[in-house]
């Protein structure tokens, strides 16, 4: 009883500053560069193949429930011959305000302490108010029991659960991929360097127009993208705080002056 | 009130309705038990049993029929909290006759409340994990979350509509008790607790009514306030609305007061005998308060397209525009406005009140159009949010359109057995009304 | 209480518990099993993953991979970080090759036919069964002399498996091997030999130069080597030195790599060739090309004024010179030319002038330009095409085909009647995986490893300017009962017997891989100088996942000359089968991203992402833009009929502003009559409604050569996409700079 | 009619009480094993370390179970011509695995790594009970699953319990990120 | 021995003059009626206490302390950061406080209620059918034997139908 008591005084002092979870281990960062994004979408699939997202099917895709936790928005402005094609990949955002953490009634998203934006797939209930209050909607939702046809379901990554009936899920910046860089650190008494956690998408991309890394190590790559005077974030004005920077895309807005 | 009745009459009058039942009776509640299982029941074992894929629900669109329902089932219990309790505490003495049925009717629309909350989860089987109590993972509940506000808050309003429901019913009930027989007189007294009627406990019944109401009053406002925070607390264009909670609750005490006119309208037609208590007078008053209430609406309705036009962003605007125009559902806000704002004002004609069409069809039209504007906000604000290339329309499969009218039916068949134990009037109430019996008249 | 109420709540409480019971026994599961190794294998611990390098056969690029293996099963591909070609990275094709390896749909074992040729009806036979039948055709054959009756057909096959096929055929005593695929840039091969004498595909070194010039080469996606140049396009646009690179695009249809490019020049379908030989006249005439012999460039392309450009390609003129300014000076500049440029019946000659454009602006051989590859050459053979078998299966001169990853029947246009000729040949055996439309009409089915269970190496082709070679080792062991297309070859020579026994003495293919790398070994300098021993090269080769020098080899300058390329140079802009009234719009078709020539459309993944451009998953669709469509009153989502002169087909029409409004666009790939669950009855094969065309130097398939007209017919069929809404509404989603402000911002950066 | 409540409630409570019994005492928490193997005699008697067949312990997150090499590594000399062995041996003439049946099982959305918890010393004998004593393997239990400190019923209230006190024990703190969900969720 | 008597009466007025006479007489009385008669009693015999409000105002009060202590001590119990929130952010606590000074309170009033009104007569015996109905009931207690008569007589004379002797125990 005095342990109890003792622990919640003491956390008392610390939890009622505001932003305390500011001291975080990592701020785990991705940046797109979408002047070198060219919208092939190696990052989706290679988002299918590491976190065992489940193919849909026709049916389902036709009802907006396609899985992918990381998808390529393209927008087009402008008439014939004056196109302008504009690519942008969302995914979660892994907003340090997030819409979505308030939301849950028990939990099952919340921030850690790598400033992830998780998602605890076993302690959801389902009650959809994550998403909905999500404003990138990026979270995807177990409308049923997917199948992994046989014997597709060989290919289905261990270090990731496959989710049941009823539970939320999004993208994870490839969490299990940071668990296992850290506990290679761990095992060589060392902090995880820089590049050495890929999430799978950036892994793949070939236009290597994305950078993840650490915004808390001065020294990352990401942290020196981040600074840059293209960067910006998206629906900046909903203050949600998103991790994901991304650069401003290099390109002639208006009509060209050809005819 | 007739004041020519006597009391002995208005006991045997009330106490008839529960113990007189004919076949006619039994075939409707048969009727209305087999539908609510076919349409309710199965479906949503479907439902549970291949997940929320059975239901039009999609990526963007998340809450659809099914919370739409929810909402609109807390509104449904508003007006008879207010009637029961507000009024109470106003001690006005048109309630008395109309009152019991008003709290009945929020007891089993709370009922619904529940089951839409279940039926619109993922893992029903987990809904204990959003209540806060000690387990072995030592996880509590989210504080922070509108759906932790919406368990506390209806939790609370739940408990106290049947503190208040059962304890006006103690002197109803021991007077039933010297009169029934069998299970009906077992159950009576048992619930009776003992209650004789003397000074000190009415006395004492009369101040404890007085806190119940003083207490239950602010949840009228505070429960569909915190309902409409499940949407103004999100930053989603259409839902982040500072309008929302009077507008809900407005909304909620329209229906509920049409669900209440409408419901007496078909008890009295299928017990005459209740004719005699709940008169034109009570029309009268009741339908006052739906002009006044519609009106309300109908500002708050206007300002909040008004509002949204005002900002003037994109997201508000295409919002509208979908909401308005583009949206498969577009045409019902035609509906929602005629019923909703035009046909209650038709009762400031005197004789529009106690006619045919002022006691059913108005009511009606009025529940489909509140109905109607739970409808046009929930799923329509959700295909419209901020990246374009989300946006997704809705389309309500047959499961989601079945539980709803299942659940109707689970609430009518309710209320049916409701009214065959308990006495579905105010007895004491009703006899207050007729006036004390003094040999000197005043 | 009473002693009967006491007993009734007894039986209810015992009945509860035991109801508690039983619930409780069927809600958990049983114990799980564990299963030990026998013996432990070597550097495997359970629960950690192992990488095996290896490489991807998806196309033709040669990129090497890295696959991931936990507990004997692969479990996901990623690009090997030390190969040139891909750099770590990998297109979503490769990393969907995992599904490939454990497609349900895959054929598990040898398989005869049963019934009637086409029909599907095959029986499961043994593998000792199927190769002594195929065996025992193959002595009859010899036995009557006719053994260049014999016909292989197989994919554009490089490295020991192609030396393993030709050795197994010219033992045998046929010459009729023959490669074929869809996509085979036999157009580019040629072009490049007779301008620039080379004999295999140039490094186009995209990454180092400052201006791009591209003619329908969707490098993105599908042209040549996609991730290498993706990988590049991201280093030209932010290279080190930071200058932005600028690209410009010319094709009629914006493709995924158009829709990145800064310009966009539409220029006429069939035309483009003639394009850019109005630049390169506008090179020499406005004095950009400092060479000595300008007067006879200048007369050689006389016919090509920008003037007269203009009216043919619908491309202004000022534009075409400011095009050719800057193309002339900007340094490095390079230009490169395929897939839509190649795809007409003179698609050849558009190459030369894409060759002569960088001559002329004298690209070739400097960083930034075009590199020529000065490793291993192949031959390609430019007779021994498709249209030769079909040719020889009609006149009855086939006997026996052999059928390895290649489906001609998908692949060919209807017109050509491939179907029908190979009815002709009394034998065909396909070591296919999967139930292809070819492999369908097999008599023999005996299934071949995926490349995940496979031996093999690769020469890389287009390679990077210094030999590049990778190996591709079994990452798994085989999961179906399969044999290596090696080994099937092997066993054959040892069933054939004789003489075709005596030259093929190899135990398994993994043996005459090791030999061939011997022999490479002692052969090349750089090699030898890489390590001690040939064993400790092999084991740095399976290690690495291939060879490739540490440096960069020199570069060396080719020039073309106007005298060899003068017969080479198009006359006029390609013709289209039809009418124009009768069939008023271009069709042109592409390889989709996914599927490219059809292979990627049986797996789910590939069919499940949507398509870059489009958005549309699990379909087919037909690209119109949005002003053509509302003059035919024709909205998104409407199925037409897709007419040609040579037939018919459905599709759903995407509304696509990045699109000549005389133009329609049909992607490659979908449309399959079989090939598993996935593939089999989605959308429609535009190939079926070309015309039979080829190129006359190089025999390449001519995919761009017809009008079509479209009509609308109702059909239940949905096309589905993904997409909600492609309007950015102000919403400032995706932001952007101008290149001005970009260029300023790096010199205040640096 | 009259105790309707009272039947209700028993009824309800002995369902709860019965189901719980079945996790508690019926499930498979001692699964007969196709041979049976002796933990008492191997870790007891013999005093073999835990470490010596459950070679993965340390290096994965899988302890793994002896491959049938490591058992016949002892097994061609020793006791050979006992009838259990011969049964061991007959599994590796036939070149097949033993089917050994799996006794702690934890479900898949539980990511446990042995590694660290064996880096860090906690003892086996701390989760697996007293292994060295026992004939055949027992998960241990306690009536009703309390104390949860003591014994090991995989319950994550269990892990947290250990990850925020008893850690101290062996490493001086708690455990770091110990009470994040994704410490121990996947 | 002490016994009651009970008047059953008509008329409210009748009663309550009666009552009001032996009242006066020192007699403990108990008005049992089918109706609450709050307002005529209290215009007869002055206003009476309301113990209830104690019970309502404790309930409130343990409402809001509950709701309260709850929301902060389970969030820091199990610390999940959410949102740049504090982890006791103090809206939503006011909110659940809010709700469970509601409900306490009422809990707590209906037990104040039970407690003080039902609770001393739950085991009592009815004592005439009508008196749930349509009659008005004077039970007079710790009537001596001898004064039975008198008792009656007054009733009678203000109007009783009809008066009974209670037996208590």
């Amino acid at each position: 009883m005095a342990g109890f008591l003792e622990r919640i005084t003491e956390r008392w002092k610390v939890y009622r500053e505001p932003g305390f979870f500011k001291k975080l281990d990592h701020k785990w960062t991705m940046v797109i560069d979408l002047d070198k994004c060219n919208g092939c979408g190696a990052c989706v699939l290679a988002c299918y193949a590491e976190n065992n997202l489940p193919v849909v099917g026709k049916d389902e895709c036709a009802m907006s429930r396609a899985f992918s936790w990381l998808r390529i928005e393209r927008y087009i402005d402008g008439e014939y011959p004056d196109v302008k094609v504009k690519f942008i990949p969302v995914m979660c955002q892994h907003c340090s305000k997030a819409p979505c953490e308030t939301g849950c009634p028990v939990y099952a998203t919340y921030h850690n302490q790598d400033g992830l934006n998780v998602q605890v797939y076993n302690r959801c209930v389902g009650t959809f108010t994550c998403a909905t209050y999500c404003p990138y909607d990026v979270r995807r939702f177990n409308w049923r029991s997917y199948k992994f046809e046989q014997p597709l379901d060989h290919q289905l990554n261990p270090d990731v659960t496959v989710r049941e009936m009823g539970v939320m899920e999004k993208c994870t910046f490839c969490i299990q991929r940071i668990r296992a860089a850290k506990d290679k650190a761990k095992d060589e008494g060392r902090t995880v360097q820089d590049g050495e956690v890929l999430p799978a998408c950036v892994q793949s991309c070939p236009t290597g127009a994305m950078i993840f890394g650490d915004l808390l190590d001065p020294n990352s790559k990401a942290a020196k993208l981040a600074k840059s005077p293209r960067r910006y974030r998206l629906l900046e004005e909903l203050n949600a705080d998103p991790s994901v920077i991304y650069l401003k895309r290099v390109m002639k807005e208006g009509p060209s002056k050809h005819g | 009130m007739d004041r020519t009745i006597t009391y002995k009459e208005a006991s045997e009058d009330i106490s008839g309705i529960i113990t007189k039942t004919g076949w006619k009776y039994y075939a409707v509640l048969t009727l209305m038990a087999v539908s609510a299982v076919s349409f309710l029941f199965l479906p949503w074992a479907y439902q549970i049993y291949s997940g929320q894929g059975v239901t039009g629900l999609n990526a963007p669109v998340f809450w659809g029929l099914y919370l739409v329902n929810f909402i609109y089932w807390v509104g449904i219990a508003h007006a008879g909290t207010l009637i029961s309790a507000m009024l109470y505490i106003t001690q006005t003495p048109w309630r008395r006759a109309i009152a019991r049925g008003a709290e009945t009717m929020t007891f089993f629309a709370l009922f619904l409340v529940s089951l839409f909350i279940f039926v619109h989860m993922g893992r029903p089987w987990n809904f204990y994990w959003t209540m806060p109590y000690p387990n072995q993972r030592q996880i509590w509940t989210n504080f922070t979350s509108p759906i932790t506000f919406d368990v506390f808050a209806i939790g609370t309003y739940t408990t106290s509509s049947i503190v208040f429901l059962f304890f006006g019913m103690i002197p109803d009930l021991a007077s039933l008790s010297h009169t029934a027989t069998g299970w009906r007189k077992r159950l009576y007294t048992a619930l009776s607790f003992g209650w004789r009627g003397t000074d000190r406990q009415w006395h004492l019944q009369a101040k404890a009514c007085m806190f119940f109401g003083a207490f239950i009053m602010p949840l009228v406002v505070s429960v569909h306030s915190v309902v409409s925070w499940d949407f103004a607390l999100s930053v989603v264009p259409g839902y982040a609305k500072t309008v929302f909670a009077p507008y809900f609750v407005t909304g909620a005490l329209l229906s509920g007061f049409a669900g209440v006119l409408l419901m007496l309208s078909i008890m009295r037609e299928a017990y005459p005998v209740m004719k005699k208590y709940v008169t034109a007078y009570h029309y009268d008053k009741v339908t006052i308060f739906v002009v006044v209430l519609s009106l309300i609406w109908s500002y708050l309705t206007l300002m909040e397209v008004v509002t949204g036009l005002y900002a003037n962003t994109s997201q508000e605007i295409e919002h509208l525009k979908y909401k308005l125009a583009i949206s498969p559902f577009s045409y019902l806000f035609a509906l929602m406005i005629f019923s909703n704002s035009v046909l209650p004002l038709l009762y400031i004609f005197k004789k529009l009140r106690n006619s045919f069409f002022g006691r059913f069809i108005i009511p009606v039209f009025v529940l489909i159009g509140m109905w109607l504007e739970r409808f046009l906000i929930v799923p329509n604000s959700l295909s419209r949010k901020f990246l374009p290339w989300m946006w997704h329309d809705y389309s309500p499969t047959w499961v989601e359109y079945s539980i709803p009218i299942g659940a109707l039916f689970f609430f009518i068949s309710m209320f049916m057995v409701f009214i065959k134990v308990f006495p579905i009037i105010a007895i004491f109430e009703v006899k207050e009304d007729i006036g004390i019996p003094m040999r000197k008249s005043h | 209480m009473k002693r009967r109420d006491f007993l009734k709540i007894l039986g209810v409480g015992g009945v509860g518990t035991g109801l508690g019971y039983f619930f409780g026994k069927a809600s958990k599961p049983p114990a799980a099993e564990l299963i030990p190794y026998l013996i432990p294998p070597v550097d495997v611990i359970p629960g950690v993953a192992n990488w095996y390098p290896s490489l991807c056969t998806q196309c033709s690029a040669g990129c090497g991979i890295h696959v991931r293996v936990m507990e004997g099963r692969a479990k996901k591909i990623e690009g090997n970080p030390l190969h040139p070609i891909n750099k770590g990275k990998l297109c979503a094709r490769g990393q969907a090759s995992l599904q490939v390896l454990y497609n349900p749909d895959r054929i598990k074992k040898p398989l005869k036919r049963r019934g009637d040729r086409g029909k599907g009806d095959f029986e499961e036979i043994t593998w000792e069964e199927g190769l002594s039948l195929l065996s025992k055709n193959l002595t009859a054959l010899s036995e009557k002399g006719e053994t260049e009756k014999l016909y292989f057909v197989s994919s554009q096959t490089r490295g020991s498996l192609n030396s393993i096929i030709n050795n197994f055929m010219a033992s045998y005593g046929s010459p009729n091997y023959m490669q074929y695929e869809l996509i085979q840039n036999k157009n580019l091969l040629f072009a490049n030999h007779v301008s620039m004498g080379l004999n295999n595909i140039p490094h186009y070194d995209i990454a180092n130069t400052k201006y791009l010039l591209s003619f329908g080469a969707d490098f993105g996606t599908t042209w040549l080597s996609p991730v290498n140049y993706s990988f590049a396009y991201g280093q030209m646009r932010q290279g080190e030195d930071g200058i932005r690179g600028k690209f410009v695009q010319i094709e009629p249809r914006l493709s995924l790599t158009g829709a990145n490019a800064d310009e966009w020049v539409p220029a006429k379908p069939g035309t483009e060739g003639v394009l850019a030989l109005a630049i390169a006249y506008a090179i020499v005439e406005d004095g950009y090309y400092k060479g000595s012999d300008a007067a006879s460039w200048k007369a050689l392309l006389s016919e090509y004024s920008p003037k007269d450009a203009a009216v043919v390609t619908e491309i202004a003129e000022g534009r075409i010179r400011e095009i050719a300014k800057e193309f002339g000076q900007t340094r490095p500049s390079l230009a490169i030319g395929g897939e839509n440029l190649a795809r007409y019946e003179n698609g050849m000659s558009g190459i030369v002038a894409v060759n002569i454009l960088n001559h002329l602006a004298g690209n070739i051989g400097i960083r930034g330009g075009v590199i020529p590859n000065s490793n291993g050459s192949r031959t390609i053979d430019f007779k021994n095409n498709i249209n030769a078998l079909a040719t020889a299966a009609s006149a009855s001169k086939v006997k026996t085909l052999l059928v390895y990853n290649t489906n001609p029947v998908f692949t060919t246009p209807k017109a050509m009647k491939t179907e029908e000729s190979l009815r002709n040949i009394p034998f065909i055996a396909s070591f296919s995986s999967f139930m292809d439309e070819t492999t369908a009409m097999a008599d023999l089915i005996l299934p071949a490893h995926t490349s995940l269970e496979d031996w093999g190496d690769d020469f890389a082709d287009p390679s990077v300017g210094h030999p590049v070679v990778t190996i591709m080792q079994p990452a798994v062991s085989p999961f179906f009962n399969t044999v290596g297309i090696g080994d099937i070859i092997l066993s054959l020579a040892k069933g054939i017997g004789g003489k075709v026994k005596d030259k093929m003495q190899w135990n398994d293919f993994s043996d005459y891989l090791k030999d061939a790398w011997k022999a490479n070994y002692s052969k090349d300098k750089d090699m030898l100088a890489s390590a001690l021993t040939f064993d400790e090269f092999w084991n740095q080769l399976l290690a690495r996942g291939g060879w490739w020098p540490a440096d960069q080899a020199k570069v060396k300058s080719v020039a073309v000359s106007p005298k060899g390329i003068e017969a080479h140079i198009a006359k006029a802009s390609s013709r289209f089968e039809g009418d124009e009234k009768g069939f008023p719009l271009y069709l042109t078709t592409y390889a989709h991203s996914s599927y490219l020539d059809g292979r990627g459309a049986n797996l789910p993944w590939l069919q499940e992402i949507p398509d870059p451009m489009t958005s549309v998953v699990w379909g087919n669709w037909i690209e119109l833009n949005p002003k053509t469509a509302s003059n035919m009153g024709i909205k998104e989502g409407d199925t037409v009929s897709v007419e040609s002169p040579f037939g018919k087909i459905n599709a759903h029409v995407y509304l696509y502003p990045g699109i000549r409004p005389d133009t329609v666009s049909m992607p490659i790939g979908q449309g399959h009559s079989t090939y598993g669950r996935y593939a089999k009855g989605r959308g429609s094969n535009p190939i079926d409604i070309l015309p039979f065309k080829e190129d006359p130097n190089t025999g390449e398939l001519a995919l761009n050569v017809t009008r079509v007209k479209i009509s609308r017919v109702i059909s239940s069929e949905k096309m589905v996409k993904i997409e909600g809404s492609t309007k950015e509404l102000g919403r400032n989603i995706v932001q952007t700079i101008s290149p001005d402000e970009f260029n300023k911002m790096n010199k205040e950066v640096s | 009619m009259k105790y309707f409540i009272a039947y209700v409630s028993v009824a309800v409570i002995t369902f709860a009480l019965g189901y719980k019994a079945y996790g508690l005492y019926f499930s498979d928490l001692s699964p007969v094993q196709p041979i049976p193997f002796s933990h008492k005699i191997h870790a007891g008697t013999n005093k073999i370390p835990c470490m010596y067949c459950h070679i993965y312990a340390e290096k994965s997150r899988h302890a793994g179970v002896p491959n049938v090499k490591r058992c016949m590594g002892c097994h061609s000399i020793i006791k050979t011509d006992s009838p259990l062995i011969q049964k061991l041996a007959s599994y590796w003439e036939k070149k097949e695995p033993i089917p050994w049946v799996k006794v702690y099982n934890l479900p898949d959305h539980v990511y446990f790594p042995h590694k660290r918890h064996v880096k860090a010393g906690v003892p086996c004998q701390r989760c697996h009970g007293d292994v060295a004593n026992m004939d055949r393997i027992t998960r241990e239990v306690v009536p009703f699953g309390l104390p949860y400190g003591m014994v090991s019923p995989l319950k994550m209230g269990w892990c947290i319990e250990c990850h925020n006190n008893e850690a101290q024990k062996y490493i001086g703190t708690p455990v770091k990120n110990g009470t994040d969900c994704w410490t121990c969720h996947k | 021995m002490d016994n009651s008597l009970l008047g059953i009466f008509q008329y409210v007025d009748d009663l309550l003059a009666a009552a009001e006479k032996c009242k006066k007489s020192g007699y403990g009385i108990t008005i049992i009626s089918p109706v609450p008669l709050v307002h005529e009693i209290e215009h007869t015999f002055g206003e009476s206490k309301n113990p209830v409000k104690y019970f309502t105002g404790l309930g409130a009060i343990t409402g809001y302390l509950f709701g309260t202590l709850f929301a902060i001590t389970t969030s820091i119990l199990y610390v999940l950061p959410r949102s740049g929130r504090p982890i006791i952010a103090i809206p939503p606590i006011l909110l659940i406080s809010y709700e469970t000074t509601i409900l306490l309170g009422v809990l707590f009033t209906l037990m104040g209620f039970i407690v003080l009104a039902l609770a001393p007569s739950f085991k009592a015996k009815e004592y005439d059918v009508g008196l749930a109905i349509d009659s008005f009931g004077l039970l007079v207690d710790g009537v001596r034997e001898n004064k039975f008569g008198d008792i009656e007589k007054v009733m009678r004379e203000y109007g009783a139908n009809e008066v009974k002797r209670i037996e208590k125990k």
